[in-house]
């Protein structure tokens, strides 16, 4: 924990860190392990203050538990159900995307993971009026394209307010995804921006491009970049009931990239391919994970100018 | 529940972390309004290495990236779709391509032109290198281009052709519509080529590195070509992970390359022969299937039969199609189907009478 | 220790509910007194199924309106460092099951939709989740914890959703030396077995299986073992000894592809009992876990 | 270049070179190919430092940018830039002839006239610069042993009677073409590989590989399969060697290849009247897709009937798909007038090559 320091609490003055310190008592943590009375005895500190101060640091520095009776208020008050544009899937999916939870969909290349982003853009924005950011990782999102499932879906009039309610964040490595996340919790902590107040759906196009890179060779933070990256994932969408959405890619005969660690990370995760045998513009899109439903469901969807829709 | 970020996610070494978590510090607000001497005496790291940490974390402008500007802020869509709009693609002579692509090769973007030998590859690179410095009132750029080679097929005298024949269009042009003429000739457009000849993937790498400054110094730059980006990774690569993971650095200081300077990325790719049980062999692009999702708009130029053929494999806004193309003396382009017009072309011997189809 | 007063001592000393016999099939005669679980397996093969359904037969009432719901009627801290805890499941569950016991009760009168509300919202009273976001905050909750343990005897079971939340990021923190990625989970390891003997309670922990399986040197080993030294063989500890040492059973949990049923290995390590062989297949249905 | 030594780039601080040869960092190639997060391991350093340790780096290796005119310049000043073949419709269509500084390949079916013409193209080669020659020495490498110095003799006497009419003449031109047998690829590799000082020495001017083919074919088999793959390996090796001596000394390198039967559709509008006697097979260059890709201009000779031979341009980064007939005379190969045009090509993969089955005797 962090370092033991003056203004850390009242009790806490200049020479009581330096005596601590001298004691080998460097971090938070050691100060909570210690016994007390061993200690008071080393640096002849008065034990009733170091039992205070062990008080306050233990009251400031740790999670306080929380009653699951309100947690059920909160979370039936503040979690919702993010309709796709395609009914069927949405049986599937037993309603749609949950707030609060991380989904994934992963497929081959130009296997319609960007156009199922898009239309789910869209579809929120009408359909549960609330904000989106698009973190765009491999240069994938198309303005234009998502203009032409506005306006095929809703028309002209709606088009310039769907194009203003989905903000787009170019971010090409780790960590610049990781600023860019940093500065999406801070703006909903702060509550400076509006248009975050009502943000419901996070979109990182292809986690893959991001997190490769940082994987292998003779270094051995990659997976730990991997891990806290999903933990800020996560994170935000339960403490902000947020539907994250990922993109990841499948290499070689249907093998999602990332290896085991990821796979622990998404509460849900769609596998999109494009049948040999069907039109161009038909795909399939499988449930083989959910910490909810029983996987294995299947349905058709087609890729038209309005997007995705059911394909009958 | 702190909100700030945590040290680990920084670029720092594995040793300093160990040293910051054991002294105690975790979070950003651990470290702020720190000097580097007392840094460095609580941690034990080296002065400099403090700085250096201190001014990664503590500033806020800068992030993690290699070069230190602001991490973009976020753009609203509409912002995003005015910008596209206003950016002009690189029209090439084929009108069949352009409206494949959309107008062209679109800027911001990585298109990937996949092809089987002597399909055309490097004639489309060459073409779109000239295209690109077309005059802007003929709907051009104006622009220069890189061309970035790694197979050694470029033979100047080729790109002589491809630009003499794109100079009489614009004075043909030109003259139809009572502009000036002579606002673009041979020379300038060799001129406006930038040739880099790398000889293995180190070299490929370090160019690509180096971009950014060669493109601030010469900033009518709007398009970087590199032909055949397979070729130096395809033999003698033993660790194929290592493989991948070059490749897809690549491919994100590419698109970072692009977005950055709103210039356009045209990369050439090999084919190769996939034994798949069960099917019979067939060609697939090279590069394994992770490098696919890096370029964002992918077109596979075949043969079928004596016809080339440009499909349209992947992109984020065009529905999939194919056009037919063909390779003239004077460049790429389209094969204008009512067949009269199709039967001279072939027959026409003298290659500098050409006659173009008005794009 | 400090001075206690006399409610902490008896709360110390005090039995604390046992929870025996919940999920019966699978902790067959029931997880006792310091007993420190580890549900091992793969993504996606029901670990954290099982703990809410652990969760909802511990923290429902033994009877209500004279129906025996045999709940365990205990409380629980559940610490969730995955995020992955989903209430909505929890109650899904609980109402199913309350419904399912009410149904075959002879003397239920009809519907009781907002008592078996209120039962609900009182059950989950008596459960607190904690969520934390690395190991040396999970460190000082543990220790704040011990305040609350003290203070409310009711508490028989901790459980903690993936104990390998952090492996990752500790082990890109500690650098070089081993110690220093490990010191963490030492520690609260240390911390845990003290809460287990003072207060013998009851550790429940998932751990997701972060390592691919290791490279297994003669082939024909893995065919002729029996089912039981396969899975010794595939689970491979990656986290610090001092953990290793305090788990007393582990159960590793595999899901059927083909049948989407889940087959569940328990294996007690180190106990005097011989490695037992129990295998229990069940299936994850609406209303929560179905032993087959 | 890649192999640049870390400890020749002054810019680089002290302790930086050393701690970067203390983790055995020695090359520019080893620093670009890891990723900063693995630097950062290694070396210890700030992420500032480490981004200014790769920018020298790249700087040191980073190839020199020219524009296309200075490219042109320099090649309009070099000794002309393409190797005339005294096939003059041939030359025409190429620009002048065989482009330097790149890898041609001739193919084509045995007998057809592949050997003839490397030994012409020999000969071409000493001429003195006025007479399209490249006052060089010639290095044939033979794999085959196909190379006969009567041939050569007699090719020179009849086709340059002023200048080769007397013996010791001849003998001079004799002794510019160095001959060189291997039997075994790994022979051959090793030869590429110390060719710079061979060019070197020799002052040569011209590199031939007869039948590049001949001993791929006879060390590894062609069926699908894992050393399909080190085919492909050595194969594309023996090209990036090939194109590096090539350009650097900016000569002309021609190999040769060979014909292989493909079973399977070939191209769809393929015209009737060409039947071919052998089953649906299809006859094309050997050595597969990828060799395809390793060479700049294909030149493909085929049989036209009994006596008249035809040579196809199928991949040229300059000419349209165009043929010329030929004839081999006492003075090597000689274009026929009629017959040169257009033809309608492909895939040089898949190019269909007409070969002599029936004996000449039988169609009469």
């Amino acid at each position: 924990m962090s370092a033991v320091r003056p203004n850390l609490c009242p009790q806490l003055s200049e020479d009581v860190v330096s005596k601590l310190r001298s004691a080998g008592v460097k971090t938070v943590v050691d100060l909570i392990k210690t016994d007390l009375e061993g200690l008071a005895l080393e640096t002849s500190l008065p034990y009733k203050d170091l039992v205070i101060i062990r008080r306050l640091l233990l009251a400031q520095f740790s999670t306080f538990p929380v009653n699951c009776s309100d947690f059920y208020l909160t979370t039936i008050a503040s979690s919702s159900i993010i309709p796709t544009p395609a009914e069927k899937l949405n049986e599937l999916l037993d309603g749609g995307l949950y707030t609060s939870e991380v989904t994934e969909i992963a497929g081959e290349i130009s296997s319609g993971k960007t156009q199922f982003c898009l239309s789910l853009c869209v579809s929120v924005v009408m359909k549960a009026r609330q904000n989106v950011v698009f973190i765009d990782t491999c240069g994938g999102f198309s303005a234009d394209r998502l203009a032409e499932i506005a306006e095929s879906l809703y028309g002209e009039e709606h088009l310039e307010h769907i194009l203003q309610s989905v903000k787009v964040i170019e971010a090409f490595d780790i960590f610049h995804l990781m600023t860019a996340l940093q500065t999406i919790k801070d703006k909903m902590v702060k509550k400076v921006d509006p248009f975050y107040d009502t943000l419901k759906l996070l979109v990182v196009d292809s986690i893959t491009a991001v997190i490769y890179p940082s994987l292998g060779g003779q270094q051995m933070d990659g997976h730990g970049l991997m891990v806290q990256l999903s933990l800020k994932l996560r994170h935000l969408a339960a403490d902000f009931s947020l539907c994250v959405l990922v993109v990841n890619n499948v290499i070689g005969d249907g093998k999602v990239s990332l290896g085991k660690t990821w796979s622990h990370v998404p509460h849900c995760r769609l596998l999109i391919s494009h049948p040999k045998d069907q039109e161009s513009n038909v795909r399939e899109l499988v449930l083989i994970k959910s910490s909810r439903l029983a996987t294995g469901g299947k349905t058709k969807i087609g890729i038209t100018e309005k997007g995705i829709e059911d394909w009958t | 529940m702190q909100s700030q970020r945590e040290l680990c996610s920084f670029p720092i070494a594995p040793s300093h972390k160990s040293k910051l978590t054991s002294a105690g510090f975790l979070i950003t607000e651990d470290l702020k309004h720190l000097k580097p001497s007392e840094l460095s005496k609580e941690t034990g790291i080296g002065l400099e290495e403090c700085l250096e940490i201190l001014k990664l974390v503590c500033s806020e402008s800068v992030d993690g990236s290699k070069r230190n500007e602001a991490p973009k802020p976020a753009v609203s869509a509409l912002e995003r779709l005015k910008e596209e709009q206003s950016l002009p693609p690189i029209i090439t002579f084929s009108e069949g391509l352009d409206n494949m692509l959309g107008g062209g090769v679109p800027l911001c973007k990585i298109t990937e032109f996949c092809g089987a030998p002597g399909v055309g590859k490097t004639q489309m690179c060459m073409q779109i290198a000239v295209d690109v410095q077309i005059p802007s009132q003929f709907g051009g750029l104006q622009g220069e281009a890189v061309y970035i080679d790694t197979e050694g097929s470029f033979i100047v005298e080729r790109l002589v052709d491809i630009a003499k024949a794109t100079v009489d269009h614009c004075n043909e042009m030109a003259r139809l519509e009572g502009f000036k003429e002579g606002e673009i000739t041979v020379e300038s457009v060799l001129s406006g080529v930038h040739f880099y000849r790398c000889h293995d993937y180190v070299e490929l790498l370090a160019t690509v590195h180096l971009l950014p400054e060669f493109i601030k110094k010469h900033p009518k730059i709007k398009v970087v070509l590199v032909d055949s980006v397979a070729f130096h990774f395809r033999h003698d690569f033993d660790d194929l992970s290592l493989r991948t993971r070059l490749l897809t650095t690549m491919a994100q200081s590419f698109i970072k390359l692009a977005t950055e300077f709103k210039i356009a990325i045209v990369l050439t790719n090999q084919m190769t022969t996939k034994f798949s049980p069960g099917e019979d062999s067939r060609l697939v692009p090279a590069l394994g299937e992770s490098w696919g999702h890096a370029s964002t708009i992918r077109v596979i130029l075949y043969w079928e039969g004596q016809k080339r053929w440009a499909w349209l494999y992947k992109s984020p806004s065009k529905k999939e199609s194919r056009v037919p193309y063909q390779i003239t003396m004077g460049g790429v382009r389209d094969i204008v189907t009512f067949p009269a017009d199709n039967s001279n072309d072939q027959s026409d011997d003298e290659p500098s009478s050409k006659r173009q189809k008005v794009s | 220790m400090q001075s206690e007063t006399g409610l902490q001592l008896l709360a110390r000393l005090g039995s604390r509910p046992s929870i025996a016999g919940v999920l019966s099939p699978i902790f067959n005669d029931g997880p006792s007194a310091k007993d420190v679980i580890e549900l091992f397996g793969t993504e996606g093969t029901g670990k954290s199924e099982i703990l809410l359904n652990l969760v909802a037969g511990i923290i429902l009432p033994k009877t209500w309106k004279s129906v025996n719901l045999n709940g365990k009627d205990a409380s629980v801290i559940f610490i969730d460092n995955d995020y992955k805890f989903s209430i909505l499941r929890l109650v899904t569950v609980m109402e199913n099951r309350i419904h399912a016991t009410l149904k075959n009760a002879p003397q239920a009168e009809e519907n009781l939709t907002n008592d078996v509300e209120l039962l609900i919202q009182k059950c989950l009273s008596k459960l607190s989740l904690i969520r934390c976001t690395n190991s040396s905050e999970l460190l000082v909750t543990l220790y704040s914890l011990e305040q609350t343990l003290l203070s409310n005897p009711n508490i028989s079971v901790i459980m903690i959703d993936s104990i390998s939340a952090f492996y990752w990021i500790d082990k890109c923190n500690g650098g070089e030396s081993l110690a220093a990625q490990e010191k963490n989970l030492t520690l609260i390891s240390e911390v845990l077995s003290k809460f287990i003997n003072s207060f013998s309670l009851i550790v429940i922990a998932t751990k997701c299986a972060l390592m691919k399986k290791r490279m297994r040197e003669d082939y024909n080993l893995e065919k002729s073992a029996s089912n039981i030294d396969r899975l010794k063989n595939d689970h491979q500890e990656f986290l610090c000894k001092a953990w290793g040492q305090l788990v007393t059973q582990r159960f590793h949990v595999e899901k059927q592809l083909a049948s989407n049923h889940f087959k569940c290995h328990c294996i007690h390590l180190g106990s005097s009992k011989n490695a037992d062989k129990t295998v229990i297949q069940f299936q994850i249905t609406d209303n929560g876990i179905q032993v087959l | 270049m890649s192999s640049k030594k870390i400890r020749r780039i002054r810019s680089l601080s002290v302790d930086v070179v050393e701690r970067l040869t203390k983790n055995n960092l020695i090359t520019c190639k080893d620093v670009l190919s890891r990723s900063d997060l693995e630097l950062l391991k290694l070396l210890g350093f700030g992420i500032f430092t480490i981004h200014n340790l790769r920018q020298q780096c790249s700087l040191a290796c980073v190839p020199v940018c020219t524009t296309g005119l200075e490219l042109l310049t320099k090649r309009k000043q070099g000794t002309g830039q393409f190797f005339q073949t005294s096939l003059h419709g041939l030359d025409h269509v190429l620009h002048g002839g065989i482009p330097m500084g790149t890898v041609t390949e001739i193919a084509g079916p045995s007998g057809c006239g592949k050997t003839q013409f490397c030994t012409m193209l020999s000969v071409q080669a000493t001429l003195p610069g006025n007479r399209g020659g490249l006052e060089g020495k010639v290095l044939y490498m033979d794999t085959e042993s196909a190379f006969s110095a009567e041939r050569l003799v007699e090719i020179a006497q009849h086709k340059f009677p002023d200048l080769y009419n007397s013996e010791e003449d001849l003998c001079r031109m004799a002794e510019n073409v160095l001959v060189d047998n291997h039997q075994t690829c790994a022979s051959l590799i090793k030869k590429l590989e110390s060719l710079e000082e061979e060019v070197i020495t020799h002052r040569i001017r011209l590199v031939i590989v007869d039948s590049i083919a001949s001993l791929v074919r006879k060390e590894f088999s062609s069926s699908a399969g894992s050393n399909l793959v080190q085919r492909t390996n050595f194969l594309s090796r023996q090209a990036a060697l090939l194109k590096y001596i090539a350009e650097v000394f900016c000569i002309p390198v021609i190999v040769t290849n060979q014909i292989t039967t493909r079973f399977g559709r070939q191209a769809t509008e393929q015209d009737e009247e060409e039947t071919t006697e052998i089953s649906d097979g299809y006859v094309t260059v050997a050595l597969g897709n990828t060799w395809s890709h390793n060479v700049n201009t294909r030149l493909i000779l085929q049989y036209l009937d009994g006596e008249k031979r035809q040579v196809l341009v199928a991949k040229s980064p300059v000419a349209p798909f165009t043929a010329f007939n030929y004839t081999i005379q006492r003075d090597g190969i000689v274009q026929d007038e009629e017959g040169a045009g257009l033809y309608a090509g492909t895939d040089p993969g898949v190019q269909q090559i007409n070969v002599r089955t029936s004996l000449p005797f039988y169609n009469t």
